[in-house]
């Protein structure tokens, strides 16, 4: 049983970490432009495919096969970005949605169509081989690269929103014509925003990748399934902190991962239901969010 | 309650005495009780008669004509060409299972554009609304069984009431919170409650038999179709009455609608009821359709279609919606068979299995971005038109806001 | 009639009166007491339009009725002859090929029809050309069911084909039934709780179905790995609850079985460890996998120990597996009813140049799936002689005849069994071979 | 008696004392103005009878009943009405529209019997509308009825508001700063339109506002606020001469020897500012 | 010479024209009033030359060069600060950050924004008390000052105030009058939309407009004779 609870702590942190890292992004972008960003993860995906076919169809190096995929997965924002947020700027939140959704659902299509021959990918990792295996489970230096990494975009994050820029980024979000006239050009920001997305949905995909087979809509639906456990992370973080971002990837990770010990093998959908009623506890106890201090400036 | 307060005011009210009260009267407060002996007559009764507007657009004979015709066509099309009744065309399995399909993503996407055009709340758990619709009612109908028209209102009560637990938790909460539980009740009624074989009948899925006298499918799509126009009627009139205005102002201003006396959680867990009622008849309708209803489909993806095409309909836009999910249905329903004579797999090698989840997306997102009040928006004039208005390209557009880069 | 009427199969097989299964037109409630229906057959004789008034039940039959092209009395070889015509014989494959678990694309689109165009080439079946048509059921049972409604009742197929994926065959399967349109597939499940048995009337499952496959395996273990520990890992769809009862007890009592569970139909990142650290922590060496391939290789990715992969046919053995896989299931031995490519050329020489002809691709091995199958109906039709109708066409198949086309293993129908299948090949995976699936063993039979 | 009696209400905010211990009446009929300097809590004490905020002490009574405790919307019922000091109306319907909405007590149907589609909701739909209808006529704002309101100017807007809170029947009204954004002018028919509305309406009002001159006009008694505590009261013109009034919201030297003998002065002054 | 031209200015919305014609100049160094009636176009002529609104036709000129379809941000580097209709602070950031945005362009010399906001600091002591609340839950008054504290900040040469007496007290009305009178002195320009006659004594300058149309232009002695209520029903 303590075995099982430690595993389960080990691997809900190390799945914690990528939903941990789409739920940055996603809280980046809702503080820029107040969308929850559907196509967060498959800017990963995309970035993930695109790395792989560099290094295992193109016979790159690995390392510029990992800097093509971010690539991708920047160009890939930035395209969102320019072709639908910007239009869309004046309509309602939920086309914004939708129109993320719809990038999203795309790009799943094209990788199915590029991807159809076939199906079952698997990316080398950066680093083969296991660190350690705590509780009988392996943690692969791929994993540790990926939680450091995670830590660090977290921590330079935090410091881009006490910086004047990030300080822009929610002007422009919360009234956009004074952002304007006060100087700062939206168009700028959002589209810095949205790259910054795009690197951390693009690092979310070539990091996590290795781990797995991969397919379409790997990051979104697929076998890395981070997008719906991110957003519930970052629900938790109120929607605006970083750190709470980061604790909330990891606790869902972990209440997630709760429902793999064996006394719930019988229960169908067992972390499923147990994420259920942990966010209805969360609600009844504390409707502001969990890591959020009431009216956190930053 | 409030109700009889406020009766109570007015009989107050009429007991004042007549006199009126002067402009003149400067009095300090501590004289109040000296003033108490005016009376201010009755709003309605002293308001002066207003004449209804004038100069309104009224068609030519000419114009009465076409629309009839229109009408007639458009009757005809939803009507007889179903049936093949009247029509040089042959409406083939596939045909009418996609039109029944389309009636009944229509009322899922009226339910839906309930929660998000009326009260603002976005659901993604709607399939599991959905789909306990469902379960329900092949539960009446298979195991209890009774018949298809206790189970449609069951289906309906039950959608009602889930709607209304899970809206009562999410109330205390707003916006995307509510999202949020409606994602994580989704997930769990997916992966959980949808693998209870007592309810669904397991993987396989659980028999819904037809009702009586609409076993056939061209019948039973008028069936479905009269199920739309009664969830058309009730969405009209809900938007038409008190408590469409009400949700309307809690929507954009609830302070103001506060204080105009709306009770906030009553109005939005009224929305939340119908909403839930409209998914538990779509529910039950989509059971009885496929005849075997299997969990599998109520999935995370298919929630996301929901948004998806009410969102492209264009909210707060009946008719949008209704064509913007029928299309959708059709997506869905058509798998690949979109790309009749080949011509993308030709030309840049898409085959067409694939044309729907590349090309519907893409085409979603052209839509969306040409139209961001959604196809509601590209029809306003037509409907304008058929409802005896002048035709106007204009209607029914966003205002444009010419504002340079700024979200306004 | 109706516009798009599917002929059901409304007056019974004259032929064999009483056979059961057949015949029983009306008979769609999966009641497997021949006699009733024979009487209903007899009865919608009479009626000649609507087959299934005779007994009232009005189910699936009502509309199945119709055509039936047989009320004016019987004659031998004359029944339902929807999708032949004088010259050609149409037949329906579906497949997913998008969705959750699809197979590559591309493979259908040229495997598809192969057989079809050889066969048509040598001169046909009694000089009928045979027509294959192919839809995409999405990995989604609904839509195998409409597709597969689409294809009996507006493309007028003759008979369907099941390309993949359980829960979509047992979907198109039960329709075919209460439509009387025979159905062929590989072997899956019998049946799943609450809807019975798969096979109550048209079904015919062409290899041994997952359960029957447990002795196979069991013979596996002891023979090849002798003295290992075992696992029983099974996905936890409700179809597989028969096999995995069966398999767990199998193993229990003829192997060292360490661990048995179920797994969740889609195993990624957040299950994937915890069933690995299981595997291993059992100590089990060899274990049986029935469940989806991703799960395999991300389940095999994140485990402390290397373990030999086992398990019954047909996806788990393909060669896509083996490429996404490789290194980590190298070794993993399934079972399949069709060869792989190594093989193929000397069990039929005339695949891969038919394959090469067709199309200008590579062949593979689902390509050998599809030939095999196709071989398989062109075969049974070429033997139900010229007079080509759906009753013949199952008379001839379940009369009792060996079927033997050297791609799948010998099938055989007889009395009542609808799971003809008698033996399987054995794949293994060889991490750098060409193909990386070899074909180790043919026709292994219990 | 008095219809709205504010008794000792305290409410804070942090570290900020938004309202010290304030206590307010207004009688029936009576029209009671409010001025004092930016957030002296003017808003707040809005707020606080309303029911948006809970005084942190102290009690709100209605026509003698307690209802500090009560629900924003069930203070509706009982009659009280208010304005925004930032246009409370809903931007993007019409204006008639508007006024059907804040007839939202004065519907006399079920909701559900309006979503049913009852003969009786489109008998009382009928009748709103009519109602509305007279009630822009009697504001002058016939013309605009069917003009989304977020595209009229700021100042019409507030007269629209003011159209929708008399829709909701009230018996007391309380208005923030409805003069904001009106010329000297339209302040002026400002004034002449309270002194009607009261008059033909039965109201009390309460009213906010920098317009000083407007406010001593109107108004049948006085307060001013500063940093959450009443500063003066009384009848308009004292409050208006008042010393500290003058020094601290008026930003004049409080010279309390000329204060009567400047009375005069001091309110060309503030006529030049606002002329009315 | 004038720092600000308008030449037959015609704005509108959708279909209808709003501004028909609006020709002006404020020279360097003046405060201009532009009085008018609700719905007069007052707003619309400053959000043009700020660049919230395009011109159908019509050309507005600043410090020489024609400023055309230069986005709001890039106006505001040249020199042009607007304080909008309807104060539009940032709710969620406090009064500081508010003060350090308006500073935007001036954020690579740290003097200047330290300097200004010590200016600001000292005009509006009020919002010096507050700095560290957030700004949406200021007091409808204390946002205004807000507002126009923020459009000081980046030290314009042209600020244009949208009815900045709106919502506040006379006191501070007359304060950001005064202000208006202070800046003058450091070179700047200022345009200011007023609906409040107490703004006219620290006018050089006085428009008025009536239905989109320029009606009166009065500079000098001539602005303080001006009697506001005969001029727009006289006109
Ligand atoms: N976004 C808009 N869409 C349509 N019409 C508008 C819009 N904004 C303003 N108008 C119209 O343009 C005209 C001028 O408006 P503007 O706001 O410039 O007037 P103003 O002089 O500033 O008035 P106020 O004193 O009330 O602020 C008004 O008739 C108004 O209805
Ligand atoms: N929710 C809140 N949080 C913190 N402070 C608040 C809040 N609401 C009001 N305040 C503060 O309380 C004080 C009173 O505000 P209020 O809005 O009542 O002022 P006001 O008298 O209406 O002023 P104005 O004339 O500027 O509208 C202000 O200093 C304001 O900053
Ligand atoms: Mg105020
Ligand atoms: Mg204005």
């Amino acid at each position: 049983m303590l075995d099982e609870i430690g595993a389960a702590l080990v691997v809900g942190v190390l799945t914690g970490s990528v939903y941990s890292m789409v739920a940055l992004a996603i809280v980046l972008i809702y503080r820029a432009s107040r969308v929850f960003n559907f196509a967060q993860t498959e800017f990963g995906t995309t970035g993930l495919f695109a790395a792989f076919v560099a290094v295992e169809l193109w016979g790159w190096n690995y390392g510029l096969g990992i800097l093509f995929g971010l690539a991708v997965g920047i160009c890939m924002a930035l395209a969102t970005e320019r072709l639908i947020i910007h239009p869309l700027r004046d309509s309602s939140r939920v086309t914004l949605l939708v129109g993320t959704a719809g990038v999203a659902l795309a790009a799943i299509g094209i990788q199915f169509w590029l991807n159809n021959e076939q199906p079952i990918r698997q990316m080398p990792r950066l680093v083969e081989g296991t660190a350690a295996a705590p509780f009988g489970t392996p943690v692969t230096y791929q994993q540790v690269i990926t939680f450091l990494v995670l830590i660090a975009v977290a921590v330079g994050l935090v410091f881009f929103f006490r910086s004047p820029t990030g300080l822009a980024v929610q002007a422009a979000q919360q009234e956009s014509t004074a952002s304007e006239l006060v100087g700062i050009s939206v168009r700028r920001v959002s589209m810095l925003t949205w790259g910054i997305a795009g690197l951390l949905g693009g690092l979310a995909g070539v990091l996590a990748g290795p781990n797995l087979t991969f397919s379409a809509g790997f990051l979104t639906f697929g076998a890395g399934a981070a997008l719906l456990p991110g957003f519930m992370a970052a629900v938790l973080a109120g929607m605006r902190s970083m750190p709470g971002a980061v604790a909330g990837g990891l606790l869902v990770g972990f209440v997630e991962q709760l429902g793999a010990l064996s006394i719930f093998d019988e229960v169908q959908g067992s972390r499923a239901l147990l994420l259920f009623l942990f966010l209805l506890g969360v609600l009844l106890l504390r409707p502001q969010g969990v890591f959020v201090r009431e009216k956190a400036a930053v | 309650m409030t109700i009889l307060q406020r009766k109570s005011r007015k009989r107050a009210r009429h007991a004042k005495a007549d006199e009126p009260v002067t402009e003149t009267s400067v009095l300090s407060t501590e004289d109040t009780e000296s003033r108490e002996s005016g009376t201010a007559p009755d709003a309605t009764k002293e308001l002066p008669r207003v004449t209804e507007s004038n100069g309104e657009f009224r068609p030519s004979a000419g114009g009465w004509i076409a629309r009839l015709l229109t009408w007639a066509v458009l009757l005809w099309l939803l009507l007889a060409v179903p049936g093949n009744v009247l029509s040089p065309f042959d409406f083939g399995v596939s045909d009418i299972n996609l039109a029944i399909a389309a009636t009944i993503f229509a009322i899922i996407g009226l339910s839906l554009n309930v929660l998000i055009g009326y009260t603002g709340q976005l659901s993604l758990g709607h399939q599991a609304f959905v789909g306990i619709g469902a379960f329900a009612s092949a539960y009446v109908v298979t195991d209890l069984g009774l018949s298809f028209w206790i189970a449609v209102p069951v289906a309906a009560g039950i959608g009602a009431l889930q709607a209304a637990l899970l809206g009562a938790v999410s109330l205390r909460v707003t916006g995307l919170y509510f999202a949020l539980v409606t994602l994580a009740y989704g997930l769990f009624a997916e992966q959980s409650l949808f693998s209870f074989a007592e309810i669904t009948g397991g993987d396989g899925g659980k028999p819904a038999e037809r009702p009586a006298g609409f076993a056939d499918d061209h019948l039973f799509y008028y069936l479905c179709f009269g199920f739309l126009v009664l969830v058309l009627w009730l969405d009209w009139r809900l938007t038409r009455s008190k408590a469409g205005r009400a949700l309307q102002a809690l929507r954009e201003n609830p302070k103001v609608a506060a204080s105009y006396g709306v009770d906030v959680k009553r109005y939005t867990l009224l929305a939340f009821v119908v909403s839930g009622t409209f998914a538990g008849i779509a529910g039950s309708l989509m059971a009885h359709h496929q005849q075997i209803i299997v969990p599998g489909i109520f999935s995370f993806q298919l929630a996301l279609v929901f948004v998806v095409m009410t969102v492209v309909g264009g909210l707060r836009n009946r008719i949008g919606v209704v064509i913007g999910s029928a299309f959708f249905a059709s997506l869905g329903e058509g798998g690949g068979a979109g790309d009749g004579g080949g011509f993308l797999e030709r030309t840049i090698g898409l085959p067409a299995e694939f044309t729907g989840i590349v090309i519907g997306p893409i085409l979603l997102l052209v839509v969306i971005t040409l139209l961001p009040g959604g196809i509601g928006q590209l029809i306003a004039p037509v409907k304008n038109w058929m409802l005896g208005k002048r035709f106007d390209r204009h209607a029914g557009k966003l205002k444009e806001v010419e504002v340079s880069d700024v979200r306004a | 009639g109706q516009k798009a009427g599917v002929t059901g199969f409304a007056g019974g097989q004259p032929g064999q009166p009483g056979e059961p299964g057949v015949g029983n037109g009306a008979d769609s409630m999966g009641s497997p007491d021949g006699t009733g229906g024979g009487v209903a057959g007899e009865d919608a004789r009479g009626n000649g339009q609507d087959a299934a008034a005779g007994n009232g039940t009005g189910n699936g039959a009502a509309e199945a009725g119709g055509n039936g092209g047989n009320g004016d009395g019987p004659a031998v070889g004359d029944g339902d002859t929807t999708g032949v015509t004088d010259d050609t014989i149409t037949i329906g494959i579906h497949a997913p090929v998008t969705g959750a678990a699809a197979f590559p694309q591309e493979s259908f689109r040229d495997g598809v029809g192969v057989y079809a165009e050889y066969i048509n080439e040598q001169g046909g079946i009694h000089g009928r050309e045979l027509e294959v048509i192919f839809r995409d059921d999405g990995f989604d049972p609904n839509q195998a069911r409409s597709v597969c409604r689409e294809m009996a009742e507006q493309e007028e197929a003759f008979l369907l084909i099941g390309g993949g994926g359980s829960d979509q065959i047992d979907a198109c399967a039960r329709y075919a039934e209460t439509v009387g349109v025979p159905y062929l597939s590989a072997g899956v499940h019998e049946e799943r709780p609450g809807l019975g048995s798969i096979a109550t009337d048209a079904f015919y499952a062409l290899s041994l179905t997952y359960a029957q496959q447990i002795p196979l395996l069991t013979d596996l273990v002891n023979s090849e790995h002798a003295g290992s520990q075992t696992a029983v890992l099974v996905a936890d769809n409700d179809s597989l609850n028969n096999f995995y009862d069966e398999a767990e007890q199998a193993f229990e009592q003829e192997t060292d079985l360490a661990l048995a569970q179920r797994v969740p139909r889609n195993t990624g990142a957040r299950d994937a460890p915890e069933i690995g650290r299981r595997i291993c922590a059992s100590g089990a060496d060899v274990v049986l996998w029935n469940a989806s391939p991703t799960g395999l290789i991300n389940v095999s990715k994140s485990m402390t120990c290397t373990v030999t992969w086992i398990g019954p046919g047909n996806t788990n053995g393909l060669d896509i597996v083996a490429t996404g896989g490789c290194p980590q299931i190298e070794g993993a031995q399934y079972f399949s009813s069709f060869p792989g490519t190594d093989r193929i050329d000397e069990l039929d020489p005339n695949y891969s140049d038919a394959y090469r002809q067709k199309n200008n691709s590579e062949p593979d091995d689902i390509g050998v799936a599809l030939w095999g199958i196709e071989k398989l109906v062109a075969d049974v039709a070429e033997a139900a002689g010229e007079a080509l109708s759906r009753e013949s066409f199952t008379g001839t198949l379940s009369g009792g005849d060996t079927f033997d086309n050297d791609v799948y293993p010998p099938v055989q129908f007889d009395g009542d069994t609808r799971f003809g299948g008698t033996a399987m090949h054995l794949r293994e995976a060889r991490c750098g071979a060409d193909p990386e699936f070899v074909t180790q063993r043919l026709n292994v039979s219990p | 008696m008095s219809v709205l009696e504010v008794n000792g209400v305290s409410i804070h905010f942090g570290g900020v004392k938004a309202l010290q211990n304030i206590t307010l009446t207004a009688g029936e009929w009576e029209i009671v103005g409010i001025i004092g300097p930016n957030g002296a809590g003017k808003t707040t004490l809005f707020n606080c009878i309303t029911g948006f905020y809970q005084p942190t002490h102290g009690t709100v009574r209605y026509r003698g009943r307690n209802i500090t405790r009560r629900e924003v919307h069930e203070r509706a019922a009982l009659g009280i009405g208010r304005t925004f000091q930032n246009v409370g109306l809903v931007k993007e319907a019409t204006v008639l529209e508007n006024l059907r909405t804040a007839q939202h007590l004065e519907t006399e149907y079920n909701p559900w019997i309006g979503i049913a589609g009852g003969a009786s909701s489109f008998f009382e739909e009928g009748r709103i509308t009519r109602r509305g209808r007279q009630l822009l006529s009697l504001l002058g704002l016939s013309e605009i009825a069917a003009e989304p309101v977020a595209d009229l100017p700021y100042g019409m807007q507030k007269r629209v508001e003011i159209a929708a809170v008399l829709a909701t029947d009230p018996d007391l009204v309380l208005l923030d700063e409805p003069g904001s954004g009106m010329g000297p002018e339209e302040a002026h028919e400002l004034g002449e339109m309270l002194l009607a509305l009261r008059k033909q309406f039965g109201l009390s009002i309460v009213m906010i506002d920098h317009h000083v001159p407007l406010v001593t006009r109107v108004s049948d008694y006085m307060y001013c606020f500063n940093f959450g505590e009443v500063l003066a009261e009384g009848r308009p013109a004292y409050v208006r001469n008042h010393p500290e009034v003058a020094r601290a919201y008026l930003g004049e030297e409080p010279d309390e020897e000329q204060h009567a003998r400047e009375n005069g002065q001091v309110d060309e002054v503030r006529e030049g500012e606002h002329v009315s | 010479m004038s720092l600000l031209q308008l030449e037959d200015l015609v704005v509108g919305y959708g279909a209808f024209p709003v501004l028909h014609g609006v020709s002006f100049t404020v020279d360097e160094g003046e405060v201009c009033v532009l009085l008018g009636l609700n719905g007069a176009g007052k707003t619309t002529t400053v959000a043009t030359i700020a660049g919230l609104v395009r011109p159908w036709s019509g050309s507005v000129r600043f410090a020489g060069g024609e400023l055309g379809h230069k986005s709001p941000s890039a106006r505001v580097a040249s020199g042009i600060s607007l304080c909008p209709e309807g104060r539009r602070v940032f709710p969620g950031l406090t009064v500081q950050q508010n003060l350090k945005l308006g500073g935007w362009t001036r954020r690579k010399h740290s003097g200047i924004v330290r300097d200004q906001l010590a200016l600001v600091f000292d005009y509006f002591p009020r919002l010096a008390e507050r700095s560290g609340q957030l700004a949406g839950t200021l007091s409808g008054g204390e946002q205004q000052m807000l507002a126009v504290g923020r459009a000081l900040m980046s030290r314009p040469s042209l600020l244009l105030i949208d009815e900045a007496s709106l919502g506040l007290s006379p006191t501070v009305a007359r304060v950001v009058w005064e202000v208006t009178h202070r800046i003058k002195a450091d070179g700047t320009t200022v345009l200011m939309v007023e609906q409040n006659a107490g703004a006219l004594p620290y006018a050089d300058k006085a428009l008025i407009m009536e239905k989109g149309t320029l009606t009166y232009t009065g500079v000098g002695e001539q602005v303080q004779q001006i009697d506001l209520r005969e001029a727009y029903l006289g006109a």
